[in-house]
């Protein structure tokens, strides 16, 4: 894999986007719960049937919920997994946990941002702090370190996470690949920095010229992205800032029981009804 | 106001909001409906101004509506800046969280927190959120405080499933009771006017001292009118379905 | 002091703002050479008598250098010293170095970084890449960490920096104090998080409306600012883009030999003339 | 041309250029006016592009004028995105930076690098401008590359008076030579073709392989523009004051 990407050819419809991703691999994904989440990618992860995928994210929800329903997991390493919206916990997720058909990485959205900064920084760990006296450290052997200059506190280190890709929900993107998001970029910043590979969906391009005019808004640079593809309402039937919000009568849709419910929800996304 | 008109959605969002302190760094997070609320009341029934960052980015917001999720980007409209989320995480380990929110599904006497499982976390009975800010917030903010919409002994339990979170949160507000941290452990502060000691010492899994605690301070008509103009038509009310037994 | 700064009265005359800083103090200064530093802010710490002071800044120069031409300067914490732009060596600089008025902790622009991370962190210390084989490490007495996880090479660690104040000088700030700048933040957003109060001049202030229009372009929010001053042209011999560029004329008066050039230097600057 | 036309400034320039390769993330920083131009010159006099990022947070920027300072944020311009200190930082310590050029006071046989102080680092008979990039970045990016105005026994030493960066160059150019990293040392892969494989061993401080030395070839037509273009006026070449001998 080069250090950096460049030159034509690099936006791709969303499923030749979905195909470059082997199965087995490991994903962080943008966004936060419903808001600004790659959910055209996750859905189009599920119809290329993808297998044993390890999923990455400090606050995954829907995405998550979606993938374990359709059994494409094999680990999550999360912070706090919900619904969110007054949708409760996420309920596949729960059912891949407890039956044990997938496995948790369970964190603190801070010890796993910590981890991605390991592999961002191109070092073995990152301390983080705060963790001391969570069960949580025992449960996934993190090593807690004295300063060796005998200053501060004892401080518990995590180590390095460097996911295969991390695939970001864009407001925008433009002919090379520059990515801008409106509102938070949540924690798409390290990830994007943490990863092999960026992956982007984004709503729309523009000029590269709207982005020289305020370089400073890009968050992610033309060569740290692989592939694009374009997908309006790409991140259904959560919300992106300021485009769309959440559709929360699609959300309570998603989450009756059943294979028909998930096969309908599938059928009734943006991505789909574009093509047709 | 009668106490028995005091409902326990608005108990929590009041009492929550009375923890709020002025010219502080006060933070609500995702899953958190009843710390927004919180915070956002605040900002309109007291005279004392304080820093409220949220976990969509936003600063000292004045958000178009209220949104039914606690991390919609609404809650950054009109903000000057977004402070996004590594920003606020660090903010709180550096030292400089004066307030943050965070849930909790058991809270022990010590304010300690469990948000991963019910039953043993590799076989789970039900399996929770998950740590989210806690493990790192919770013993680095300089306060913490959780809300429960059920006072019960699940709830609050002598001893945590499994202890997601340590350091204590400084303030608990259930449906009918407000605790506070002293010399380590959870206190009774005051219990709802419609409840009594008796009635929390009875739902309440942890032994816990009362000496200082009374009937919680009724709502004043500032506090009030604020939850009323953010919940104009009932629905978080409704949708949050607490009831004080 | 407080966790975060806030209500009116924060905007200051610039030599309020200098004066809250006591003798003795540790600053991190923005920009980076002769490129959007805190010049005036510098002069003024002249123009106040100001001693033993640290300076803490990757890339010093001109700021640097007149310091310690005014004997304002105890210890510099830096990762490359020079004025830049073809004008070589800080000789006053250097002249403070070699006879030993003022002492260097020399580091590599990204230990420096890393050790202000820790502070921004609330870690003791941080690892940073490289450094391996440099005799710098030695000179600081850093420690070198295994990975504890035995997965990477032994790391070097950095312990934390925290200056009293950072200073920067900012394209424009609003009437609470927002900070915006054009082009580059330098290390100015990292310095910002890590310093127990940030101070900042700027060319000029603007309606909050136009932050909130693209919030995601403020570089340190307001709660952060403990003050601010407005110094239009404050950043002058140097450059603040893309207001004004570097005044090269400027450079070479200032560095002339004598006690005059120093006084004529500090008697052309901005902050002055403006007054008068 | 002639190969006494070709100056110490443009041999410098054009060979440093020539270690860009197709594709590759490149780097240039403060204090660093030549690799500036080389980056430039490449893009102007070879058909393969490549990623280049500067200190002043450009990415392919398109300057509107050629600055005299290497971190002028005039190299910014038209850039699509601002790539900040830390992010390039890290980007090399995560190792994706294919090519950075750094500074270099003393370079020994190894391609280590002293920019500290000349004489004691304690008791400095010059105190030099610093660590910067070096330490860091040298023993990170894939390669580093360097250059020297002056051949000569004092800035191509035996042994550095204070090792600041460890890790070995994989290129140095001076006015005379080009020596790339071979076997963990610096071996001499050409010589200005006014100058001699003798010349260069009698100036240079360390021993060093020239089994497969050659004299440079001449600056191509393109390469020579793409220079003339960029210092039209011969400001640069003139303020360097780079002589051969």
């Amino acid at each position: 894999m080069p250090s950096g990407f460049s030159g034509t050819g690099r936006q791709l419809a969303l499923s030749e986007l979905v195909a470059k991703v082997p199965n087995g691999s490991s994903m962080a994904l943008g966004g936060s719960f419903l808001h600004r989440g790659p959910f055209a990618f996750v859905r189009e992860l599920i119809r290329q049937k993808k297998k044993d995928l390890e999923i990455i994210k400090q606050s995954p929800g829907y995405d998550i919920d979606i993938l374990c329903r359709a059994g494409c997991v094999r680990k999550v390493r999360a912070g706090i997994v919900a619904m969110e919206g007054n949708f409760g916990l996420a309920p596949y997720y729960r059912k891949a946990i407890e039956s044990g058909t997938a496995q948790l990485e369970e964190h603190a959205c801070a010890t796993l941002t910590a981890g991605l900064r390991a592999a961002a920084f191109g070092i073995p760990f990152q301390p983080c702090g705060g963790v001391h006296g969570s069960d949580i450290a025992s449960l996934n052997d993190w090593k807690c370190l004295p300063d060796p200059y005998g200053k501060g506190d004892p401080v518990w280190v995590i180590p390095a996470i460097q996911p295969d890709y991390a695939v970001i929900h864009a407001s925008e993107v433009d002919e090379l690949g520059n990515v801008r998001v409106s509102g938070t970029y949540h924690w798409d910043r390290i990830m994007s920095r943490a990863a092999k590979s960026v992956l982007v969906v984004a709503e729309r391009t523009v000029d590269s010229g709207v982005f020289a005019a305020t370089p400073e808004a890009t968050v992610v640079p033309y060569f740290m992205v692989e592939a694009f593809s374009i997908v309006p309402s790409g991140a259904w039937p959560g919300s992106c800032w300021p485009a769309y919000e959440i559709d929360y009568p699609a959300v309570e849709a998603y989450l009756e029981a059943g294979e028909d419910a998930l096969a309908k929800h599938l059928a009734a996304a943006p991505e789909v009804k574009e093509k047709a | 106001m009668n106490a028995n008109e005091w409902t326990g959605f608005s108990y929590i969002a009041i009492n929550l909001a009375r923890f709020i302190r002025p010219g502080e760094i006060t933070f609500s997070g995702v899953n958190s409906t009843l710390p927004m609320l919180a915070c956002l009341l605040a900002k309109k029934a007291y005279d004392d101004d304080f820093i409220y960052i949220n976990v969509a980015g936003g600063v000292d917001p004045k958000p178009s509506h209220i949104p039914l999720s606690s991390s919609d980007p609404v809650l950054a409209e009109q903000s000057a800046s977004i402070f996004a989320n590594e920003d606020f995480y660090d903010l709180c380990t550096r030292g400089r969280m004066d307030l943050t929110f965070l849930g909790a599904a058991q809270i022990d006497g010590e304010g300690c927190a469990n948000n991963s499982a019910i039953g043993d976390w590799h076989k789970p009975k039900v399996r929770l959120p998950g740590g989210g800010g806690g493990a790192v917030m919770l013993p680095t903010a300089k306060r913490a405080c959780t809300w429960r919409t059920e006072h019960s002994t699940r709830t609050l339990v002598e001893k945590l499933d499994f202890r997601t979170s340590w350091g204590g949160f400084h303030g608990v507000v259930t449906p009918i009771a407000v605790f506070v941290k002293r010399d380590g452990r959870l206190a009774l502060q005051s219990w709802h006017p419609a409840a009594s000691l008796e009635e929390v010492r009875l739902r309440t899994g942890f032994s816990f001292d009362s000496r200082q605690a009374e009937p919680t301070a009724l709502p004043t008509a500032r506090e009030r009118a604020a939850l009323a103009a953010l919940d104009a038509d009932g629905q978080f009310e409704s949708d949050a379905r607490i009831a004080l037994r």
